[in-house]
């Protein structure tokens, strides 16, 4: 299936890109795309534990399982306000 | 209960508007952009939204706030893009019975944007 | 640390006021009157003062607020006399650096008015 | 010594009047003064517990000393906002 990974804030310097589309096996879960991402953008990998992640407009946790057409968002703290 | 989720990239204009007249307390909070971020003199900060995503988080919120207190009426406009020093990016009204609810859902409405709404700041020197 | 107490007879009216580049929060507060006290049903409410003691003890309360919390400025107008259902009794202002600080000033300020303004109301049939 | 009363709000409604002058023996406190007015005017006697007591703009306990010319308000609980 493919899914595609949209990057915010100082996460686009950090992978050089706002979006990204990537083919996964069935049943891959948004904590695994997680880690993809890292190893495909290493700069990613120091903010592991302060990363959000929704898929479509909502928030999902690691071991929610991805769909084909997904979009995932990754992002880091929100600061509205 | 009435609500108004507006994101704009243009400054912040608020209207006063009619209200029920069982209704005793209206809280406004204005955020503003202050001169230094983290010690740094800054002269604007340039908002950056995932839009679709933080009107939807927005929604989230308001429904909560609409489970939790008696309120005739919420209206948010969040500023995107550069907003210079001294100006408002964020303006938020509630409009409740008693001022308690009112003060208790404005703030919680502002705690919980700052935790779950895609808004990030970029400051510009 | 500015302030404003203000009692009148006349409608309240307001106007926003430049603040200083280090302020990034305002809170402002209006009470309205509602059309039922006590659940009878009201035109309005004849607000009474002991105008010399109300203002001394609003002063109290501002002194209390400047020595708690760091802000810039706190504005506050009580019209007296009789006040229509749907028109404001009570319109508070408050500039500070940060949200926590300006919306806890705020709601200590009208607690403590409630304690301690000699300042009464008379609901009108 | 001589102090002015004031009545404020339904307080005025139970003396039939807004102010009163009396004459006290020198050391009288606050509370006696009160006790005297509940005396002289009986239907301020249900209000004792709820009654708040102010010389010139300030409150005052009970065995606040008064001194002659002052001005004492009596009232009930405060309603502003």
């Amino acid at each position: 299936m493919t899914v595609t990974v949209k990057f915010w804030s100082y996460f686009r310097d950090l992978t050089g890109c706002t979006q990204t589309t990537t083919s996964l096996p069935e049943g891959t879960t948004l904590g695994a795309l997680h880690q993809k991402m890292i190893e495909q953008f290493p700069k990613l990998a120091g903010t592991g534990n302060c990363t959000l992640k929704a898929v479509g407009v909502d928030y999902q946790d690691d071991d929610h399982v991805l769909s084909d057409g997904d979009e995932v968002s990754l992002f880091p703290p929100v600061q509205g306000g | 209960m009435k609500r108004e989720i507006t994101l704009t990239r243009r400054p912040i204009t608020t209207a006063a508007q009619d209200m029920g007249s069982d209704m005793g307390a209206v809280v406004t909070f204005h955020g503003v952009v202050r001169d230094k971020e983290d010690a740094t003199p800054i002269s604007a900060i340039d908002y950056e939204a995932n839009e679709l995503m933080a009107r939807h988080q927005f929604g989230l919120i308001f429904d909560a706030l609409e489970q939790e207190w008696p309120l005739e009426s919420v209206r948010l406009i969040h500023r995107l893009g550069v907003v210079p020093v001294n100006e408002p990016s964020l303006w938020v009204e509630v409009i409740a019975p008693h001022r308690a609810e009112a003060f208790a859902a404005c703030q919680h409405l502002i705690n919980e944007m700052k935790k779950k709404v895609p808004i990030w700041k970029h400051p510009v020197a």
